[in-house]
């Protein structure tokens, strides 16, 4: 008989704090005059995120989205433009690697993370990380990251 | 509604999920399987398995009237004039391939049309875009009214001289919609297009009688009907299996083989190329066994009893679900794909496998239908006829959880 | 001859034919299951039975899991770099038409050679006379000589600049012989013709490094190794599967489909079209652990063992036996098949089954190595790991006893 | 667990009778000037029957075989010509439609069977059924009985 290696909990997917970025997002709009704006889809599921951000010496000055989707990647792209708003670059790379890395079981760097260690779980559904990583897929496309 | 007494056949169903009792609902993408069909594949491998077909022994002897004798078994249940037109196959969706390369590549040019719907599984999609792209013939499609069914009205224009194919599905994995295939399918015929039916839906859950429908190939599989993973069923009309040409080469099919040349043989093995999936197929025929039993007309009726019950209750629960597909049982199976807004199918699907219930969410290999119906994904739940009342009632409690979980959302 | 201790793991052997107990010597054409993986199969069937890829929920993630964790497990088996490179099929034969379709169709032209050998069975044979019929290309033959192993003396001649295709078995059903194959990958690697590799009774019995040979593709099926029916295997190179186009359309292998195009996902999903067999391929992953643990160093010890006992046993009985294929049985694998003059394969498979004995009589999907022997038809012993002395003794015993019976022939 | 419906005997198969055809072949050879020469083969076993015959007044007067195959199929060409020799075609025709019924199973008329009999229990072999017939084939293809 297979097992899934770990029997997980509802509240390690959908913590509180996800869910409240989900009912009630951060920084949903779109920017006028963004210097990025790039819009990205997961084919799979249909989730869907835009971004439009401002660029000023090198980090990010302002960061909105609109998307579409499950509670997951939602609350991640509401996440992100809080955590990302002020850093520049480098740190932007910095802090994405560390959350693909965490998401596919990694340790994560609490300190760097921040509020978005409430995404924790869901590297435990293999099937959602793609939900998670849709807006930081977007942000690297859009700043050139990748 | 009347209960079904079969759901202590199904080892599964004592299956704990999150220390919830199994509550499946997703037999529209695979069904369980009964004890006799686990038992009889087991036990085929314990006393009779060997090759079949080409051994002069007992063991082969054995493995090959079990075979052939699901070969029969499946001829009847479709009501096929004979064990000749029944082609074994991995699925249904290389049934309609095969379709696709033996007789489009035959018979197929360019500017030809092939006439299709907007509720089609990808696999009765893609297979002709394939053919489209090698050979220049173009996909049409019967246009899908706003309740879900097919709108055919303009159908004479649409069935042309230059129709050469028409496929669609016997009932929508997604909107549970049954089609007026006979009516389509003889004015395919009208016009000597092959007229194809894509039974993955049809043949576990409706009674099929292929002379009736006199449909030129219709195909499904055994997975979503009680039997086993790995084997499909292509039927075919005598004379439009012996205009195909062979699809795979190999072993079995040929009848000489020589350095530069090689014949084949008459259709089914003309078509069943390898070694095929004979301990499947031998258990194939005890799932068949199974239903014959039971009687399609009782599944079918216990379907409509089931789907009505969780309609309404499904409907009770929030004024903003939207249920797609037709309300009129008649022409609907046990399908129920379902919109609750603000509330994402993957996150319904997520919370539901906590209580026990398993429900798929996504496109359901129809984003040409998702975007048709202005949706990217759904939740939908599937029954069989292992599902009763309970159920219905465990997934109804846990959608209303679900709303209340997420449902505030926003927007 | 040291003896394997694992026929008690087999559970047909306790089976009884005409009341005489099972001799089973027909593993060439399909083995017997352990009792570990007829058991994995059903326990799936009882407790994790769903469809896999796309479900959200806890049956579909354990079915998922089963599925890919075979795939992984046969990566490591073959030494493949990657689970990427393992595409599941329904047998070798589909498997190599895989490649004739999705490969030849893209890269073959007019006039290109495709190279196999007489020794090939049908299934890498046909589907290359498929492919040449339609586009044109040439297949051509590396000789055989009379003892059974290739001639390689042209084979610089032979393999040049036109040829596209180098096709050939790991090892011969018929002869038993075990072909130089990384010394012929090599050369064809040199022309970058593509090289594919029958592994249909390599795997099962030869430790096999893709890696280490270099080859393009190597095919095999699970139900020579101990496998369920239904499954076969394709592995590929990462550059040459991306060369391939998607072969079977349907749902599983797309990416997007609009009404009038779609995407594809990468390989291997992209050759995986429509509901796999995922029940079957769980239970292989079972099959190959269980191989993993013996080792296959030791499985081809045990042939070695037996089929030199089985040769010098079948020689002892009558001078006049021809025994087919090489003598050395460093190049041999455990196949026996032979000629017993005036006692005609169907008679003597037809007589030694009323002693319980199952071999094998006929061309064994080999026409044209039978031409290329001179014989119309071959009777085959062929071991495994379940085989014994006394399974030799008993059928040497039954062979002398046909002897007596039909020999005296007037011819 | 399937099984066969009926338990056969290995002597049902190969009776005496057959066997002492197999080792003795009647009629064998080649006529010289034959009326009728036609070869056939099966190409699933590689069994080979020519039989060659010289007609005369709608009757057969002469037929020899020449064949390579197992004992079932040898025997049963070495019957033939023994059973059809001297008979005209009409009743070639009748005996090999009786022929035929017998080996997928029909009640044989026994006193038109004669020696043919020996062969019934090939009909429990359906694999077997070819091998037996081959040589009834390729006497119908010879005389347009087909
Ligand atoms: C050498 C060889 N190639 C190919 C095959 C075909 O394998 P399958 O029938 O499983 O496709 C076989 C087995 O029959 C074989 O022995
Ligand atoms: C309507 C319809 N067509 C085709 C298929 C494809 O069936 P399979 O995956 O068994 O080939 C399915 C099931 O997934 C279906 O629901």
């Amino acid at each position: 008989m297979v097992m899934p290696p770990d029997e997980p909990k509802f509240d390690d997917l959908y913590k509180e704090l996800i869910l409240d970025h989900y009912r009630y997002p951060h920084n949903r709009g779109v920017l006028e005059k963004p210097d990025v704006d790039m819009q990205q889809h997961n084919p799979v599921c249909g989730d869907k995120i835009r971004l439009t951000a401002i660029i000023k010496d090198g980090a990010i000055s302002q960061i909105e989205f609109l998307g579409q989707g499950c509670a997951i990647s939602q609350a991640s792209a509401s996440m992100l433009t809080d955590r990302v708003k002020g850093l520049n670059l480098g740190d932007v790379d910095k802090l994405s690697i560390n959350f693909r890395d965490m998401l596919k079981g990694g340790k994560p760097d609490e300190q760097l993370m921040q509020d978005l260690m409430s995404l924790q779980g869901v590297s435990k559904y293999p099937i959602r990380i793609k939900c998670a990583v849709l807006a930081w897929d977007t942000l690297q496309e859009a700043l050139g990251l990748k | 509604m009347k209960e079904m007494s079969v759901r202590n056949d199904f080892p599964i169903m004592e299956r704990l999920i999150h220390d919830k009792p199994l509550t499946y609902l997703d037999s529209a993408a695979t069904s369980q399987k009964p004890a006799v069909v686990i038992d009889a594949l087991a036990d085929f491998y314990r006393n009779n398995n060997a090759n079949v077909h080409r051994g002069i022994y007992t063991l082969s002897e054995e493995s090959t009237l079990a075979y052939e004798t699901t070969r029969d078994k499946v001829a009847k249940f479709i009501k096929a004039g004979s064990e000749r037109n029944i082609i074994f196959t991995r699925n249904t969706t290389e049934s309609l391939n095969l379709v696709a390369y033996s007789w489009g590549r035959e018979h197929i040019k360019p500017g030809d049309e092939i006439l299709i719907t907007p509720m089609e599984h990808h696999s009765n999609i893609v297979p002709w875009m394939i053919l489209c792209n090698e050979m220049g013939s173009i996909i049409k499609y019967i246009p899908l009214d706003d309740d879900g069914t097919l709108d055919l009205s303009n159908l004479d224009e649409l069935i042309s001289e230059k129709t050469k194919i028409v496929s669609l599905t016997h009932m929508s994995n997604v909107l549970g919609t049954i089609n007026p295939i006979k009516e389509i399918i003889a004015k395919a015929n009208k016009v000597s297009a092959l007229s194809v039916v894509d039974g993955a839906q049809g043949a576990p859950h409706l009674p099929v009688d292929v002379v009736d429908l006199d449909v030129d190939l219709y195909a499904f599989s055994a997975h979503k009907m009680l039997g086993p993973t790995g084997v499909g069923v292509l039927y075919g009309k005598d004379e439009v299996l012996s205009s195909m040409r062979p699809f795979l080469g190999g072993g079995e099919m040929i009848d000489e083989v020589y350095e530069d040349r090689f014949t084949w043989k008459e259709a089914p093995l003309k078509f069943e190329a390898g070694t095929p999936n004979f301990a499947d197929v031998a258990a194939f025929g005890v799932a068949i066994d199974y239903l014959e039993n039971i009687g399609m007309h009782n599944v079918r009726k216990h379907e409509i009893d089931i789907t009505n019950y969780a309609m309404e209750q499904v409907k009770k629960i929030d004024q903003s679900i939207k249920i797609f597909g037709p309300e009129n049982l008649d022409i609907r199976g046990g399908v129920l794909a379902f919109d609750f807004p603000g509330v994402h199918p993957h996150d319904v699907a997520q919370m539901m496998d906590w209580d026990g219930i398993q429900i798929r969410a996504g496109h359901h290999c129809a984003q040409p239908l998702m975007r048709r119906l202005g949706v990217s994904a759904t939740a939908r739940a599937s029954f069989y006829i292992y599902n009763n009342e309970e159920d219905v009632d465990r997934f109804v409690d846990s959608l209303k959880k679900g709303g209340e979980y997420f449902g505030d959302a926003s927007r």
